[in-house]
């Protein structure tokens, strides 16, 4: 136990030891730069950068496993977002869209454009009080008015929208013809090809297609016994299913290591300088 | 009052975000557009309370010493320090980024970005485990997860040689064609899915989070 | 020589259209492409006709004409069309439209605001002309004049009624059942191993005398997939308190905790648990992805819960958070209606509501007749949808594609 | 606990272990590798060399820097083509986090057509990009549906003024440009759903010849709209970029980037392969 103790401080030394050094040198590069004006500016920007890096390499070294600078790492950027956003939402939201239309004295103490009162920029402002009422163990029931404003409108103005932008386009999407371009046994026998945009290809494709729904379709049928007829088209549904996941996460693969690349390029080149 | 009234404002608001819909007027995304707006005012005094929340489960960690409560203390520095840099707003501010206080826009640079870039290239070895642990030829389905990934992640390998052409040609119409259609019976049952709850709700039967008392 | 000099001028005469062309429609002419040999007046437009533009908000009028015979044919020396207005017979007509290449028709569309600029009041008599135009300002020929003609709104937009009836079958469907399951009928739904899961999950936190870690996902408040979740977690959050077991939500955003909290207090309060309710164990991380993420990971390795539920809308964390449960140990049911996210849980959780699932889960969950009532009607739907789309290919088959354009909606 | 079960019970650690040090390896040694070009990034690349000088495209580059390490190769190679061929760019941003993103790419851009060059067999002279001249920068506006819909009907509409704060009727090349029928295409560069809005909107209500590069996860989703004609090309992930790289005859980021991910590809493929050589002994074993 003690060991393990006095490892973990030889560690955090040599991490500390490792961090001003790299901010020492980099504070020592930055000084030939013109655009760093004094010293003083060469050695924030050196911590900052040296910073990055560090909070870059505590995070990679979660997949290791849960350790203090990981912890550290996890800490600090949970505080600052919230903040950040915090300091976003009122400056952008609150000042930015809300004060300009409700109040001028207040537009002329943020120096922003007084746009004029609208009376509708009342809404969300006492709605936004409301639901800081919950903070009354008395008078927080009153808060459950703004969710309810929230929740039924959501409620109504999603279910529109999907039904108009997603749902019913996909239904409409479905209506393929089953066979493309038929005229006949002969010439199809006769122009037979299997090139992509054959008819033979896209009379399968469809074909495809229209299985596919439909089974995918009955797989998620809940209300019938997945048997017989109706299990064996369950089947092919879920087999369908399964063959798209498994497209798509091969095809995810590729994307999420290019997000690796952009970390190297930092560490490698804006941190430590090794390549150009 | 405490019951029935909250019901009455969901039955109301959203029948009435339904109609709208089928009246014409200029334009219903400006509805959507405004309701936006609202929502993002309304956000941020929920967002106080977000903050609020934060803070009392921090400093109860600290207060109480549980596990870990050095490092709630790390939480509390960064949220008050950066909430302080961002107030700072008599001497820097400029609206389009609210403060442009040094320190603030270099904890964002230096600090927020770097690690949010660096949790989402996670992902690239995640991804790498991921594959490693569930794609095993142990039953039908997970055979044939298993063979659609690798013909998608191969299609471009120009290891295979010859074969490649022919994984390409493959890797695009299983893009194009099972695909589409899984996408399809996907969306068209989360489209029902979707009404379906949109509808418990408003009509009251789904209730759950309106509270009791 | 006097052939460029030729083409200079008529490219200059063009360009005087261009303020005509700044508030105009598409179409609108590139000199490059006329090439006129000489002015004569051309023959004018013909059978214009106008009406009330349907299913609109007013204050517009769709205007139809024939092409002049000059046009592309004939002398082809008419090079457009502009849309002129007027208020009574004799005029004064103004201009309404830039210049149109080869159109027959046009939707003249005003301001609906008194206050606003080119303000087009409805019930009010209006006279249009089209008129033909030539390379030539003087050169032009006007067809007769069409009117009066009177716009106004309407009260429904047709064009949306196949919206309208599926929302009005649905809703149908779903009180046609809903009432069946209060008379007590008897509504069968199949079992649903994922959702089946979770109770036995719940079960597994009781006996190791672990937490349940719940993600409501990176959804807001305003995505369904979001609503669906809080009554999935109501569920829960009563079956924990049943069984006396932890719960831990750490919420994305902040109006969602808001609910979360309310729903989590109202379980607590129906299991008649309400003194073990603790308003932090629903508690806010943080409003940004990837610091949410790192919370949330911390609270896995940390707490070790027994059981991760992630229900909701969820994007690329999806598959950080999963292989982190995985490591710490938990099982996971995951949920979510986002398409691109669902391989990742397939592959990463133990057990995985794909799509509908996740909305079904929360009716399944609580057995309650009322809510398994709209689980059939979702049923009965997608069997329409079916059959929908067994009468489209037929009909698409025998040449008809009247059906696919009903459900064409803009 | 033979080779087998080892093969089928790897700590996922020495995965990624692995996989870091291929990386690293691959990162640091520059080699190039083999890119083959499919179909529907030729079509854009084809779209974009039969542009002439003088013709006017509409650029909206609509990720933020999360999605930069896909995209930007494509912005760089794309913008970089058509100031080669003078051919005049209007830039737009449906993302806010982009704006400053997408100032400082043009500036990139911009300053690497000052060289001279030689792409594919021909000689572009070195020039002075002019802002205002040889392209315009709208800025940003929320609410993308609504953006589109707006430019549809006259730029002027959401943007009257550039991101400069220029009024867009004083800025040369705006001059008789109204909407997108004086663009002879739109590119839409997105890492989001405004892709979606694009083809619903910007080519559902206006008919914009349309193509889209999009990050990798978004390319299986957008695929069908090819199929039907809603767009003409489709570049997705850094793999579209480096075929675009490749196509323009300008290599860059996403061509170094292919090299790390095709070895990458490689050592999760091993793994998965060794995964299932276990599993298969091992099953075989447990049967007996």
């Amino acid at each position: 136990m003690a060991r393990s103790k006095s490892i973990s401080i030889i560690i955090l030394l040599v991490v500390i030891a490792l961090f001003i050094l790299s901010w020492v040198i980099k504070a020592t590069t930055f000084e030939s730069d013109p655009d760093r004006i004094s010293l003083w500016f060469s050695v924030r920007d050196a911590f900052f950068i040296t910073m990055a890096a560090f909070l870059t390499l505590a995070i990679f070294s979660f997949l290791y496993k849960d350790n203090p600078y990981y912890k550290f790492a996890e800490h600090l950027f949970v505080g600052i977002s919230a903040a950040y956003w915090m300091c976003v939402g009122f400056w952008s939201t609150l000042v930015g869209n809300l004060v300009p239309n409700i109040s001028e004295t207040l537009s002329t103490f943020f120096k922003v454009p007084y746009k004029g009162f609208h009376f509708t920029y009342f809404v969300p402002l006492i709605l936004g009080i409301i639901l800081l009422m919950r903070l009354s163990s008395k008078h927080g029931w009153i808060s459950r008015w703004a969710l309810a404003w929230i929740v039924g409108t959501t409620a109504g103005l999603n279910l529109i929208r999907y039904l108009r932008t997603d749902f019913i386009s996909q239904v409409s999407n479905t209506f393929v013809p089953l066979l493309v371009d038929w005229k006949g046994v002969g010439p199809f026998f006769s122009d037979f090809s299997l090139s992509s945009t054959g008819q033979f290809a896209m009379t399968l494709s469809n074909w495809v297609i229209f299985i596919g729904v439909f089974c995918g379709l009955i797989y998620f049928f809940f209300s019938k016994e997945h048997k017989g007829i109706f299990g064996t088209a369950s089947r092919v549904g879920i087999w369908v299913l399964m063959i798209t996941f498994g497209a798509s996460f091969g095809y995810t693969v590729m994307g999420r290591v290019s997000l690796l690349v952009g970390r190297l390029t930092y560490l490698f080149k804006d941190w430590l300088g090794l390549i150009s | 009052m405490k019951r029935q009234f909250p019901l009455a404002l969901v039955f109301i608001f959203g029948f009435a975000m339904i109609i709208q819909y089928f009246i014409p007027h200029q334009h219903s995304e400006w509805v959507n557009a405004f309701f936006m707006d609202w929502m993002m005012i309304i956000g941020i005094f929920a967002l106080a309370l977000g903050i609020w929340s934060l803070t009392r489960v921090s400093w109860d960690k600290v207060k109480h010493k549980r596990e870990n409560w050095q490092y709630a203390i790390v939480t509390l520095a960064g949220l008050f320090l950066m909430i302080f840099f961002g107030f700072d707003y008599f001497r820097h501010f400029s609206t389009a980024v609210g403060s442009d206080n040094y320190m603030y826009v270099h904890f964002y640079q230096y600090i927020v970005i770097p690690i949010q870039a660096t949790m989402f290239s996670l992902l690239a070895f995640f991804i790498a485990s991921a594959a490693y642990r569930a794609f095993r030829a142990r039953s039908l389905l997970a055979t044939l997860l298993l063979i659609a990934a690798l013909v998608i992640m191969l299609r471009f390998n120009p290891l295979l040689g010859p074969l490649q052409p022919v994984m390409e040609k493959f890797s695009v119409w299983l893009l194009n064609v099972p695909n589409l259609a899984a996408k399809r019976a996907i969306v068209i049952g989360v489209g029902l899915g979707m009404v379906a709850t949109a509808l418990k709700v408003i009509l009251g039967i789904e209730r759950a989070y309106l509270g009791k008392d | 020589m006097k052939l460029k000099t030729l083409i200079v001028l008529m490219i200059m005469l063009l360009m005087s259209y261009v303020p005509a062309m700044a508030q105009g429609d598409p179409d609108v002419i590139n000199p490059e492409d006329t090439t006129v040999a000489e002015v004569i007046t051309p023959a004018p437009a013909t059978n214009l006709s106008a009406s009330d533009t349907p299913n609109d908000h007013g204050h517009s009028i769709d205007l139809s004409w024939d092409l002049s015979v000059d046009d592309g044919a004939g002398m082809n020396n008419v090079i457009g069309y502009m849309v002129y207005r007027a208020t009574s017979m004799d005029g004064p007509f103004e201009s309404r439209s830039g210049l149109l290449l080869k159109t027959t028709d046009y939707i003249d569309a005003g301001a609906i605001n008194e206050y606003e600029n080119g303000y087009m009041p409805d019930h009010t008599d209006y006279y249009y002309k089209i008129r033909a135009l030539t390379a030539d300002t003087a050169v032009y020929s006007d067809s007769e004049i069409f009117g009066p003609i009177q716009s106004y709104g309407q009260w429904f937009n047709w064009e949306r009624l196949a919206v309208l009836l599926m929302v009005a079958g649905f809703l149908f469907l779903t009180v046609f059942f809903i009432n069946k399951a209060k008379k007590g009928a008897d509504l069968f739904v199949r079992r649903l191993a994922g959702i089946e899961a979770v109770d036995e999950a719940i079960g597994r936190a009781t006996e190791m005398g672990k937490p349940i870690l719940y993600v409501l996902g990176l959804g807001t408040a305003a995505d369904i997939a979001t609503i669906a979740s809080y009554t999935i977690l109501g569920r829960v959050a009563k079956k924990v308190a049943e069984y006396q077991t932890g719960l831990i939500v750490p919420c994305y955003d902040p109006i969602v905790m808001t609910v979360a909290q309310e729903t989590v207090k109202t379980a607590y309060l129906d299991a008649g648990r309400p003194d073990a309710y603790n308003e932090d164990m629903v508690y806010f991380v943080t409003n940004q992805q990837f610091a949410y993420v790192a919370g949330v990971n911390g609270v896995m390795l940390r707490e070790r819960p027994a059981t991760n539920l992630y229900m909701g809308k969820f994007y690329a964390e999806s598959l950080i958070l999963a292989e982190t449960g995985t490591v710490a140990g938990s099982i996971q049911i995951s949920g979510t209606d986002e398409i691109s996210q669902i391989p990742f849980f397939v592959v990463a959780c133990d057990y995985a509501l794909i799509g509908e699932e996740l909305y079904a889960a929360s009716a399944y969950l609580g057995k309650e007749p009322l809510l398994l009532g709209s689980l059939k009607a979702q049923d009965y739907a997608k069997a329409g949808v079916i059959f929908l789309a067994i009468i489209g290919f037929l009909s698409l088959m025998f040449g008809y594609d009247g059906i696919t354009d009903f459900f064409h909606v803009r | 606990m033979n080779i087998f079960d080892r093969m089928m019970s790897l700590d996922r650690r020495w995965v990624f272990l692995l996989l870091a040090v291929v990386c690293v390896i691959t990162f640091v040694w520059g080699f190039s590798v083999p890119i083959t070009i499919s179909d529907e990034v030729e079509a854009i690349y084809n779209r974009f060399d039969a542009l002439q000088e003088g013709d006017m495209i509409y650029m909206s580059v609509d990720y933020d820097p999360n999605a930069l390490a896909e995209l930007h190769p494509s912005t760089y190679a794309i913008a970089e083509m058509c100031f080669r061929k003078k051919v005049k760019v209007i830039f737009g941003t449906l993302s806010n986090l982009g704006q400053g993103m997408v100032h400082q790419a043009i500036t990139d851009i911009t300053d690497s057509v000052k060289q001279d060059a030689t792409y594919n067999g021909v000689f572009y002279e070195g020039r002075e990009i002019q802002n205002g001249i040889d392209f315009v920068f709208l800025g940003y506006k929320p609410y993308p549906a609504m953006v589109i819909q707006a430019m549809g009907l006259d730029f002027r509409v959401p943007f009257p003024t550039d991101y400069y704060g220029t009024p867009i009727d004083s800025i040369p090349i705006m001059q008789g440009v109204k909407n997108f029928d004086q663009c002879e295409l739109v590119l839409d560069l997105a890492a989001g759903n405004v892709a979606e809005m694009w083809i619903t909107y910007g080519h559902g209500n206006y008919g914009v010849p349309l193509c889209l590069a999009v990050t990798g996860v978004m390319g299986a989703d957008l695929y069908p709209y090819l199929g039907s004609g809603q767009i003409f090309g489709l570049a997705a992930g850094l793999l579209g970029a480096a075929q675009i790289e490749k196509l323009a005859d300008n290599p860059g980021r996403a061509m170094d980037g292919m090299r790390i991910q095709l070895f990458a590809h490689i050592v999760i493929i091993l793994f998965i392969v060794m995964g299932n050589i276990g599993f298969l002994a091992t099953r075989k074993r447990h049967k007996l």
